[in-house]
């Protein structure tokens, strides 16, 4: 059985796994890309206030076309829409209310985790490659649980889950936890913890799938 | 479902435990939060260190407080008032410790513990006895002084209304401190004159956005009744 | 009498010199001050340091200023987007220099400018690149990075109204930037979308009060006249 | 003839001076005490903005008797209105306008300024006094110009205008010009200069009055 056979959760089903862990009445942050997907998924009857760290908390839903407000956007700079309850903020509050640890979760994607909670996501390393950091640090840094949703291997099957970053990093130990599309990882003082594996993928094939990085299954 | 609305005084300030640091609003009477303070007292939690601009008036709020033996230490800019014996008298037996604080110094190190800095150099008391012991630092051809965060476990604060979320607008000059002690405390209550529906506060004009606020208890202010 | 508004662009940017710093509002497109950034390079001012954001978009405001070869250099958080060729080119061709700042340290850099900050701990960017070279130090167990206020010689902000003392208020995430760089610069201008008397605005809304502000030009924006 | 012939301005009189030398259209922070006379001097024609550190710009006289609202006082707690165009802020925005040189003058009281502009206004320094700082030192640093406005001797006769101040700093060289009952004074690199002396004051006079402090008169 090759790499690509192993089952895989769709983007949608990491997602959802993301969402249920969110509890009600929490305040997050999703990030750009994989991320925002979460907000598809938030639990009916559960009530989440979105952060965004251009100066806005209660962020809704796209809003429908046609109805776009060039002035209300996300930190992708998407069109969003406001849900009652929601207030404007400058720059400097929206960051104040990350960095003075007031956000409950901060959903991030990755190019690489470490096994310790290393986070790499905001530079290839690539020389010519123009940088460009945004919230990054600021996110990973200051919300309560930073978790990572990525997928576990790039297209060209390298790992992102890793013994040690080569990428440059975004913040040392800040990840609390990653969804991949393979399993869901705790990452503890006492090592890695798998939550959670994708029907159909073994331990074994877990650990073929990681190399180096040392996992500890669920007693 | 998010609901910080708690039915009364005494649930509201339940969570405050003996050798806690409160921040309390207010800049002499305008923003204290009376009905929180008097709260305090009845659930008598003591061993208090509390931070706020004033040391208390006549034999109300911060006062009585202090009178009612609950008050270890007090962090402040202006203890001293005409009506302030309470706290004069306490001060001199030395059953109170006292800091005290430039005000500006104060409001910064509020903000900067809601903000997550660790600490600042700032350009007030260079030269005079209160940066006595402090590490300075020339910056660009000028003298500072560093200071530290104040973070309070909790803070008692007023506002003129508020929602479920904890969204708060403020009345006037009662606005003082409250923001930034909101910010710097681990568990922020809230008096306020008036409970409204979620969204009926306009998102341009709230204040505190309620990532800051964990508790909201409505008290009857009949002043603002009058003058509203 | 106090009179800041200013009858055109031209007149507003007039106080723009070569090789002044030059902090520019806006997130994206939301809240940038594109007719004061046109009114910049009419005016022709060269060899500029630009603080903001991001690096521009397309062809116009920023990007037009990169292209028209004004700026020396640039402070921001993200400058890469899929329609910054402008930058890119530029920087790559070495003729533009860059200097990185996370974004929370970018809002908190310009807020200490204006608040008479001379240096602050920040808890981002430890341990990265972006911290090499700069002073550490260790604050209760917790790391921090020393970090440098960034002062404006102008400030280009838009905002939706304005009055004659120069009180604004914004437009939804429109404001992101605009109010601390309205505090860190010596000169802030104000593109806004409709000058109201003095007093029209409520004093408990007003989100940057007028002592942050020198120049309001009244602009008329086709988009929030239909959106409003 | 004694101290107490020689002649001398009244409060509203070096108010009236402090108020006409305050320029149109400039923000202005009056504080507690002697220096809130200037603002019944502020002179018609001169919009001048008035500051007040508890979250105000923009304050207006007194209420009439019954107009007292609690929730609006200046940094005094005394009761004051609004101007058109007043606006409300929260302390650390308040102290921002003055911490960073957004205040265009602070008018002060004192109870010692040094010819070298240092200046004691916070604390007596007597062992049993209960010290209290308010926003005095921020004030002091605060504003791009800080003005004195105090009698030139104590009522017990004890010189104000010092070479040193012996009470404790409230800040080093702050102090850039000083009002008082007999003469206004300018605090500059050079030496302290005499503005203007009270009609029937000789040089001599004020010279026998500061006593040690060197004094330069207008050429």
């Amino acid at each position: 059985m090759t790499v690509e056979d192993l089952p895989r959760w769709s983007l949608d089903e990491m997602a959802a796994r993301v969402a249920a862990d969110i509890a009600d009445g929490a305040v997050v942050n999703l990030g750009i890309g994989m991320p925002t997907k979460v907000a598809d998924h938030l639990l009916d009857g559960r009530e989440i206030v979105l952060h965004t760290e251009n100066g806005l908390l209660g962020m809704g839903p796209a809003p429908n076309d046609g109805d776009e407000d060039r002035d209300l956007i996300n930190a992708g700079k998407q069109p969003v829409t406001l849900v009652p309850g929601a207030s404007f903020f400058h720059h400097a509050d929206a960051f104040a209310m990350m960095r003075g640890g007031h956000l409950d979760v901060c959903v991030l994607g990755a190019f690489q985790v470490s096994m310790h909670g290393d986070l790499a996501n905001w530079h290839t390393g690539e020389p010519d490659a123009i940088p460009a950091v945004g919230g990054a640090m600021d996110l990973a840094i200051g919300a309560r649980d930073t978790w990572v949703m990525m997928p576990l291997l790039t297209r060209e099957g390298e790992r992102k889950l890793v013994p040690v970053c080569d990428y440059p990093l975004t913040a040392p130990n800040s990840v609390s936890r990653v969804y991949t599309d393979r399993a869901v990882f705790d990452i503890t003082a006492g090592g890695l913890l798998v939550r959670e594996r994708v029907e159909g993928l073994g331990a074994d094939d877990l650990a073929h799938l990681v190399g180096d990085v040392v996992l500890e299954e669920p007693a | 479902m998010i609901d910080k609305i708690v039915p009364d005084l005494e649930t509201a300030v339940s969570d405050v435990r003996d050798g806690h640091t409160v921040l309390v609003g207010g800049f002499g009477t305008a923003g204290m939060p009376f009905a929180l303070v008097d709260a305090l007292i009845e659930h008598g939690a003591r061993d208090l260190t509390i931070v706020s601009n004033n040391a208390g008036n006549g034999e109300t709020g911060l006062a009585a407080l202090l009178k009612a033996g609950q008050v270890r230490k007090v962090v402040c800019s202006f203890p001293r008032q005409p009506d302030s014996w309470v706290f004069d008298e306490l001060y001199r037996s030395g059953e109170l410790e006292l800091e005290l604080v430039p005000q500006g110094n104060l409001a910064e190190r509020l903000r900067a513990a809601g903000a997550g800095i660790g600490a600042f150099y700032s350009p007030t008391a260079v030269g005079t006895q209160l940066a006595e012991g402090r590490e300075t630092r020339r910056i660009d051809g000028r003298d500072y002084v560093l200071e530290y965060p104040i973070r309070g476990d909790v803070a008692l604060i007023k506002a003129l209304r508020g929602d479920r979320w904890g969204n708060l607008v403020y009345r006037m000059t009662a606005r003082n401190f409250a923001p930034v002690m909101a910010m710097a405390a681990e568990t922020t209550i809230v008096e306020v004159h008036e409970v409204v529906e979620l969204g009926a506060l306009d998102p341009e004009v709230v204040v505190t956005p309620g990532i800051f606020v964990q508790h909201v208890v409505q008290v009857t202010d009949p002043f603002v009744d009058g003058a509203a």
